[in-house]
């Protein structure tokens, strides 16, 4: 697959290398991803949400079979954590998965995450690692 | 508001068509479908396709087939939701046969996933995830499908040689489907021994990707079988939230929906096609659709009950032919329905479809009765 | 029969939206033209996008803007018909409502062809014209435009300064409109000064690639417009074998069903948006919808004739919306029709809509009334 | 645009490399691109049918905005050339496009239409040029 959209990336960066959600001023739901309307109460006025950058491992897999930018790094550790009110799906890394248990403490950490092979684009983004 | 019947039915075989483009595959089904109804004159095409575009960069697929049969003037729509694009183009014709615009209409699934290598099959199975927050980290439908099993497996204490019967089942009832892509038995040991996609999930809990094509034509007279109910349903949760794992939310409301509208209740099933993309979905859609309790699914497959669901061998063995599966199951519980060889009559006169795109993300479900 | 009525309304400005993502954008307008419908509960969501698949890499583009608004379990269905799209997903969401199924459903065009480079924006437009038979040997929408473009001004013997009104025209319409991309007058100089495309066509002649956004709510109850008759046609003949290449064989017939429908002629139409992603389609499709004889648009042009086309300042101006013109053009009517500021009112209740996917591949044409 | 597929590419060389068309046995009706029933008369017997390589140019043009595959052969003369029973769109070679003119004689040659860069596979096709 090619990543061919630049802008795509560069709007999304805010989520990407700060963790930025959505916080509904009015009832104070997050969001992750971030919606145009809170769900909960409809009210519209939302403003950015720092999610913590610590947080539990929900569940976690080990995928093998990956998208062809993701070759070179297989296999995929693909984990969901839990931080503050919600939860975030990404890659895991730094950890021997068959010591990843439910429960355990992660932190966020920011890596490469994929090289565009066509246009050299490097492109980051966050993701977990168990708590030393 | 008009009701709508099935007039004619057709499929290929699913595998790997290598020398049909998909608008010759989808014409050469639809023109069997045809005359299977005795050639009404159909007025609308609607084309369910989850890989024309990425996979072999054809856009509005609907006119190229109708300019393989020289359908000149009729109206042509592509429906796309991913791998559950066919139960959604079932509906939007059924909802215009309904709408009393159109007498007669036919719908066509067709892809070929095929036409790329594997690789670029993941590329584009993944377009069906999130892609700012989900495909762009790497995740693909059989990782959130794992996590999906190894929390249900963990909640209702099954282990995975529990979840390795419903493989068994597939592949047992796929070897007499003689349009199906792996017609042979299988082992609860090949299950076991094949390789690890993303654990617990193996090679045999992920339904292969083949080319296919199967239509129908819908029309508001008389036909095989009648469309009692159909909903559509999505789960507007983004995976990472979802307060739960272990059901499939838009199943559930589809099938709800669906069943209310035919006045049925799950009893009353007696053949069910589900989207089976991963056996763990083929549980929890089972469970979706009322055919056992939460959590029970597995517990009735070890104590034996002869569930009639996916007698086709579902995605698993009939094949995953992406946008088209959707109008394979429906083509499938007809034929149960009415025992058209080389299918076997079920015992009962009223079958399901469940159609899935993505992860519990859009599904329809469809009542068909005789 | 269910009447369908246009509950609500809303457009974003077209032109380069770097900063949103396409369900973001489209989830910021449905809520805008939910909000002007009076917050109905809607059932279903058409979504008509002709890019997100191959610019944005995103399948089933309906469950994440039913994600981004917390839609959940309303039934969501993509429908694509390249830049037709809008047309075909308006259609499928009107026979919907027709249908009885769904009280109320929400239509959103998006597109966001600017996420992609202009190489890769031709890239993505090719695949409309036929995979194996036209783009293989790099055959592009512009060039078939431009062919039939030539053949057309030598048949009707007009000069190329005669095709050079239309796009006069739309820019001078579309300098009043605050949501079209290009705002500003150009003159035949301009128009003969600008680039070559594909001979004859400049610059000028083509419809520049816009992101955008539009949606409408249909419902079964009065809304501020009424849907009076709608039809979408294919023409199944290839482009290389077509008889005549000075016809749009596709919006003459949806035009002929859609006005039999309404009990209209073209006589009664007060406003038209059609499809000009090259300005020989605009001529072309203007001719099919009536409001000139054929071979007769640029000599009304050239005689000065107060053409009620495009107001908008269609695909030339407006921008080229893919998947979203459609869209767009129902919003631009039906506020025509009204007099809704910044639109001035037109003289007469009746406006016309035409969508086109491909070259005359597969056009959708509407009729609205007050 | 990648050209990714090729099982695509492959079935489709007999209409690239011989212009294969189908011919209804029935009554006689030529297809190109082929169909899967004659639309004339209705009849599923369709034969091979070779469409002749000289013909005549009904139109063309010259395109300057490529896909991005035709880059480095930009521009594109497309033209409509009629062979036989019936007409044909494709790149017209060999020629000053200034001396083109509807009416004029033409061949068909085969040569190399795209070089995927990805694999680096060649594919060919047929192309028009003025017939000398
Ligand atoms: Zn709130
Ligand atoms: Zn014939």
């Amino acid at each position: 697959m090619e990543h061919e959209s630049v802008p795509l990336y560069w709007r999304n960066i805010p989520a990407y290398y700060r963790l930025v959600a959505k916080r509904c001023k009015k009832c104070g739901e997050v969001y992750y991803p971030p919606v145009v309307k809170c769900t909960k109460c409809g009210s519209a006025e939302l403003e950015d949400y720092q999610l913590p950058h610590e947080g539990e491992l929900v569940e976690f897999t080990v995928l093998r079979s990956v998208p062809t930018d993701f070759l070179k790094q297989k296999p995929l550790v693909i984990g969901l954590v839990k931080l503050g009110p919600v939860k975030v799906l990404g890659q895991i890394v730094d950890a021997m998965p068959e010591k990843l248990k439910p429960g355990q403490r992660m932190e966020v950490v920011f890596r490469r995450v994929v090289v565009d092979g066509k246009y050299g684009l490097v492109m980051y983004g966050y993701k977990f690692r168990p708590r030393p | 508001m008009q009701d709508v019947w099935i007039n004619g039915t057709a499929m290929a075989q699913t595998g790997r068509h290598y020398g049909l483009n998909a608008d010759e595959m989808a014409a050469r089904v639809l023109e069997e479908a045809l005359k299977d109804a005795g050639y009404p004159e159909i007025e609308a095409l609607f084309v369910a396709s989850a890989t024309a575009e990425q996979a072999d960069k054809q856009q509005m697929l609907g006119a190229y087939i109708a300019s393989r049969l020289g359908l000149d003037k009729i109206a042509t729509y592509r429906v796309e939701n991913a791998d559950g694009s066919g139960g959604a183009a079932l509906m939007a014709a059924a909802m215009a046969v309904r709408s009393g615009l159109y007498n007669c209409v036919g719908v066509v699934g067709v892809d070929k996933p095929n036409d790329v290598l594997s690789n670029q099959q993941q590329d584009i199975y993944s377009t069906a995830t999130d892609a700012v927050y989900e495909r762009y980290f790497g995740v693909t439908p059989a990782a959130q499908a794992a996590i999906m099993a190894k929390i249900y497996l963990a909640k209702y204490e099954y282990k995975y040689e529990d979840l390795a019967l419903w493989p068994v089942l597939m592949h047992k009832n796929g070897a007499s489907n003689p349009y199906a892509y792996m017609r042979k038995q299988a082992k609860v040991e090949d299950v076991l021994e094949s390789e690890l996609v993303s654990d617990p999930l193996r090679l045999y809990d992920v339904g292969p990707m083949a080319d296919g094509a199967a239509a129908v034509v819908l029309c508001n007279k008389k036909g095989a079988a009648k469309l009692l109910g159909m909903w559509t349903s999505t789960s507007a949760i983004p995976f990472n939230n979802r307060p739960d794992y272990d059901v499939l939310y838009s199943a559930r409301e589809a099938a709800e929906r669906a069943y209310r509208m035919a006045g049925i209740t799950p009893r009353d099933v007696a053949t069910a096609e589900v989207h089976d993309s991963y056996s763990i979905f083929g549980v929890l859609a089972a469970e979706a659709l009322g055919l056992a309790p939460r959590g029970g699914l597995l517990a009735a497959l070890k104590s034996g009950a002869d569930l009639k669901v996916n007698l086709s061998g579902g995605l698993k063995s009939r094949g995953n032919v992406m946008g088209a599966t959707g109008v394979y199951q429906a083509v499938e519980v007809v034929w149960q329905l009415m025992g058209k060889s080389p299918f076997k009559r079920v015992d009962g006169s009223i079958g399901v479809v469940h159609s899935m795109g993505g992860v519990d993300k859009v599904s329809t479900v469809m009542v068909l009765g005789l």
